[in-house]
């Protein structure tokens, strides 16, 4: 499917979705309640069939998190980005990984460096870094004077 | 002809005149524990050399050429090395077993030694039950392996124990299967009278395809009794890192070591004699002048030229393949090898009541 | 992991393989609850080579930030690189020559050589077989001195720079690669003589750790992993980059999922890895071998995701730019990460040996999965 | 029928087997003409290293211990571990003017990665890649190396 046609349909899907402009594919700004409804969508519809999740990883705005999930379609060959905007203090989203079970190892790292809470996840754990280690190392304002060199 | 029995009958009658019958025996009970140790050593040392050598040549290597010329005291130097290092015990570990199964292990193929027929009329112990003496030691190391995995306390060493157990006892069977062929063919368990009966031509050229059959399944079952590559579970460093012996260390460690390169002296020693005639020259029929040129190579450089060719066979397998799986080399043996040397000793003890054989 | 430990069953044996442990080929740590010798479950825990590359590559340029890069899958580093490279350029809409174009291309599909070469030991060490090590390397060796003679180095090479390639090519290098070529075709039948064929071999491989297409999907797996389930996944084939899309190759696919189908694909790679460069190497064209680009380099506001084909899989980038000299967040999706990812449920029945022989044929690459 | 089929397998399967053990023997045969063995430290007098092996930075200084660098610190810019640190001074010119001179360039080879970013980011060639390879020593402070050698200048005309 086309850019627009993807849009159309998506919003056919949810009507609450906005779209940003630019980018090399497109990208769906998608609400963090009720993502695991969108998301089963996503993957089930036909047409749409977004079976393969390639990336999944989380971005520090210093005012917010956002939780972008890149999917592709492995019969139909389209790509979407999926951002979700989490709460900076008590960042929390449901877990895709009954959907796409690579999900699981992508989240427990979210999990780890960005502190993002995900629901209904079935092992969430710690999976870099040791058991008793505070902190989530990719925020934007870590500081670890010890574990980290300075240029 | 140069022999080694004129030196042994010259030792034990010079012994028996000059002490009491029981002293003459104990003394020769010691030159021949002493003898047993150095060959065990000497053994150990060219064994592993030449392991690291065909390893090396196989593998487009030139293999150890730093210590002494062409490399030759590498062994020797890794040994020195082995004997200085610390001898641990894990802390878990039941030392009264830990420390005990190397000794086991090693005592056991010291022992298998006795019946070995090493050149005419070079014998420890020509006892009348000789294959059934060996078969019967030899499954008395898995015992020693198994003591080892258990008072490791360690979840590699116990795997890899359990794995030797069940294959050494598997494969016992067809080992013993196809040595049971040349008894019946020779009709005596005495190792002498065997190699005897190969005065006229080895068994392995005498007994048609059926003696070819159970060679090449003795092959097979010795390399798995000695926990050989491909056969190597009990070790598989790539899934147990060292098996049984992973908490093993120093000396502990050499004896395990050097007790598997015995064994496969053993092992190979035992086809050579059953299969291949021991101590016998290789005769060719009617052509006299061959037969006497063979007969001027002295006996132990034909037992031992045998016995080293099989270990180079051995060895071959070791560098070659991949190694099986539990349960494959468990298949292996109840669905191929045993009933293929059922059905062989069937074969071979029609050929001997016939008398199909040379 | 103290509760999991305590969550099995009466009579399940926990083990530690790893960190240190000849099957992992590197510091990746499992812990595998058996039940005699069939697997129940296997747990990876990772991290202990992880150098947070992607914390460090937040503070460093777009020309610096490629040759750490080489360091996280060191067998495909050139790639790795070339794919940083790419997406500066995607940025940037720099427009690379030609000749440039083609190295890219010749030096990708060497390293993928070598990559596969060096698994092809490595899995068959982990089997059990250790003469094909030597075998492999034998051949591996000349790719890394053609690496050595035109890149300057054997490994991290850092060849590639935005805009095209660091340096031309050392005039023996067409050589020397026609040479390899014709060197590696008549040996890679002894790969066959050695391990194919044999009947234990097979019986190791065939039919052990199937992989369906589904899940291949499902647990985001790329590269032969993939491509031996049915996962029609070759970035070069449907995203093509360089002049992939003009070059003649295929897709190398099989349907079985097996541990042997792993195995096949990735040494039908070779042959398909040969080609290609056969098809290049005689036009290369004359020119520049990089465009003009500014001393320092900016990056345009927004996200940039770029994909290349390593030797593992689909590698991609991420970049989050705020129009600085550096990233504001840089994220590597590595093909191993999701390929081990799913050895857990390939590996579930299975016995230990099998389970390092799958862990094996997934060719995992430490350093790429905890970058 | 089934006993062929048996025979058929158990033929097929040590036929696999003697192939690869054909492979093998014929190595073990011909071990001097295949072995592929370096012997590294032995081979140091003919061991050949390729002339852009990466191994070291170098500043080459000519006859009258004179240099390229003029202290831009472009080099130190474009290094993405601090390996490079320049220390300039300033130095008067026949003019009477006064200009900014380097007084000591810092490698500190432990932390350098041999990207060879600095070579190509030097404006003047200063600096080059030079490829000796045994770095080890027994104390870490000799790893931080000064490139410029005592009293050297900077060449005439380079700016």
């Amino acid at each position: 499917m086309t850019r627009e046609e993807l849009q159309a349909a998506l919003t056919e899907l949810q009507s609450s979705l906005t779209f940003e402009e630019g980018g090399e594919w497109l990208n769906i700004n998608a609400p963090a309640e009720n993502f695991h409804e969108l998301a089963l969508k996503l993957r089930h519809t036909s047409g749409l069939d977004f079976d393969y999740l390639f990336c999944q990883t989380c971005v520090d705005w210093k005012t917010h998190l956002t939780m972008v999930y890149h999917l592709t379609s492995m019969t139909h060959r389209h790509n979407i980005v999926v951002k979700i905007k989490l709460d900076r203090n008590n960042p929390e989203v449901t877990t895709v990984c009954d959907i796409w079970r690579t999900a699981e190892f992508h989240e427990r790292e979210v999990y780890e460096l960005f502190g993002v809470n995900f629901l209904n996840h079935p092992d969430l754990r710690k999976l870099i870094l040791p058991d008793d280690w505070i902190g989530y190392p990719l925020r934007k304002d870590y500081d670890d004077p010890v574990n980290m060199i300075k240029l | 002809m140069f022999s080694l029995s004129h030196i042994t009958d010259l030792v034990n009658a010079w012994l028996y005149q000059q002490f009491p019958p029981t002293l003459a025996l104990l003394l020769q009970f010691v030159i021949v524990g002493i003898l047993v140790i150095t060959l065990f050593s000497i053994l150990g040392l060219v064994l592993i050399m030449m392991e690291r050598r065909v390893a090396a040549w196989m593998q487009l290597r030139l293999g150890p050429n730093r210590v002494g010329p062409r490399g030759m005291f590498q062994t020797v130097a890794d040994t020195v090395k082995l004997i200085m290092k610390e001898g641990m015990t894990p802390n878990g570990a039941d030392k009264l077993m830990f420390n005990l199964a190397p000794y086991i292990v090693m005592m056991v193929s010291m022992v298998i030694m006795a019946p070995l027929m090493f050149a005419d009329g070079f014998q420890i112990w020509d006892i009348n039950i000789g294959v059934f003496f060996i078969t019967a030691i030899s499954s008395v190391s898995v015992i020693g392996i198994l003591m080892a995995g258990w008072a490791s306390n360690n979840k590699y060493s116990l795997l890899g124990a359990m794995r030797s157990g069940a294959q050494i006892v598997s494969y016992e069977l067809s080992a013993g299967l196809s040595i049971i062929t040349i008894v019946i063919l020779t009709g005596s368990l005495q190792v002498s009278e065997i190699i005897a009966a190969q005065q006229t031509g080895w068994w392995i050229f005498k007994g048609h395809i059926p003696v070819l059959i159970s060679f090449v399944i003795f092959i097979i079952a010795v390399t798995a009794e000695t926990n050989r590559a491909p056969f190597d579970l009990a070790e598989a460093e790539s899934e147990l890192t060292a098996g049984f012996h992973t908490e093993y260390s120093g000396m502990k460690f050499a004896l395990f070591f050097l007790a598997e390169y015995v064994n496969i002296f053993v092992v190979c020693a035992i086809g050579a004699t059953l299969f291949l005639g021991g101590w016998m020259p290789f005769h060719i029929g009617s052509w006299e002048s061959f037969n006497h040129i063979m007969d001027y190579i002295p006996s132990s450089v034909w037992f031992f030229g045998k016995t080293f060719f099989l270990i180079f066979v051995i060895m071959w397998f070791r560098w070659t393949f991949p190694r099986l799986r539990i349960d494959q080399l468990l298949n292996l043996e109840w669905k191929y090898l045993l009933p293929i040397s059922m059905f062989n000793l069937i074969l071979v003890t029609l050929m001997a009541i016939m008398g199909w054989h040379f | 992991m103290f509760e999991e430990v305590a969550s099995t069953e009466q009579g399940d044996l926990v083990i530690n393989i790893g960190p240190q442990h000849p099957a992992t080929h590197g510091v990746l740590h499992l812990v595998i609850t058996l039940n005699g010798e069939t697997v129940k479950k296997v747990e990876p825990h990772l991290g202990y080579i992880h150098r947070s590359i992607e914390k460090m590559c937040e503070s460093l340029s777009y020309r610096q930030f490629i040759y750490v890069t080489s360091r996280m899958d060191y067998l495909s580093s050139h790639i790795n690189n070339h794919g940083c490279a790419m997406l500066v350029e995607k940025a940037l809409q720099i427009e690379i020559p030609s000749r440039a174009q083609y190295i890219r291309v010749i030096m990708d599909e060497l390293t993928r050589l070598a990559s596969h070469q060096l698994w092809w030991g490595a899995m068959a060490m982990d089997i059990g077989a250790l003469t094909p090590f030597f075998l492999a390397f034998r051949e591996r060796e000349m790719i890394t001195d053609i690496m050595e003679e035109t890149c300057g180095a054997r490994l991290t090479m850092n060849y590639m720079v935005p805009g095209g390639i660091m340096y031309d090519i050392h005039p023996d290098f067409c050589k020397k690669v026609k040479e390899f070529i014709k060197h590696f075709r008549s040996k890679i039948d002894e790969y066959d003589e050695l391990l194919t064929g044999n009947i234990i071999f097979q019986n190791r491989m065939k039919g052990i750790g199937i992989l369906s297409k589904e899940d291949a999907i499902s647990y985001g797996c790329s590269g032969p992993t993939a491509r031996a389930s049915g996962v029609s996944c070759d970035v070069r084939k449907i995203y093509p980059y360089e002049i992939y899309d003009q070059l003649k190759f295929d897709e190398v696919l099989a349907t079985e999922g097996d541990s042997f189908a792993r195995y096949q694909v990735r040494l039908v790679e070779m042959h398909q890895s040969m080609n290609i460069i056969e098809q290049l190497i005689d036009n290369i064209p004359e020119g520049e071998i990089q465009a003009k680009t500014k001393a320092v380099l900016k990056l345009p506001k927004g996200e940039f995701y770029t994909r290349i084909e390593t030797a593992r899989g689909e590698f991609g980038i991420y970049v989050v730019s705020e129009g600085g000299t550096t990233p504001y967040r840089i994220k590597f999706r590595s093909p191993g990460f999701s390929n081990l990812s799913a050895l857990d449920h390939i590996v579930r029945g299975h016995k230990i040996g099998d389970m390092v022989a799958i862990m094996g044929t997934l060719d995992l690459v430490i350093p790429d999965i905890d970058r | 029928m089934f006993l062929k089929e048996y025979i058929k397998d158990v033929w097929g399967a040590i036929s696999s087997l003697l192939k690869g053990m054909k492979l093998t023997g014929y190595y073990f045969m011909h071990h001097n003409k295949e072995a592929i063995t370096e012997q590294y430290p032995d081979n140091r007098k003919t061991l050949k290293m390729a002339d852009r092996f990466r191994g070291e930075v170098v500043m080459p200084h000519d006859e009258n211990n004179e240099h390229a660098c003029t202290g831009c610190t472009a080099c130190e810019l474009a290094c993405p571990n601090g390996t490079i640190k320049i220390i300039t001074k300033m130095e008067p010119t026949p003019e009477g003017k006064k200009k900014k001179a380097i007084d000591t360039f810092v490698y500190r080879l432990e932390l350098c990665t041999m990207c060879n970013l600095c070579v190509e980011a030097c404006p003047t060639g200063a600096i080059k890649m030079d490829q000796t390879f045994e770095h080890s020593v027994f104390d870490r402070r000799l790893l931080t190396k000064k490139l410029n050698k005592p009293d050297s200048k900077v060449r005439e005309g380079v700016e």
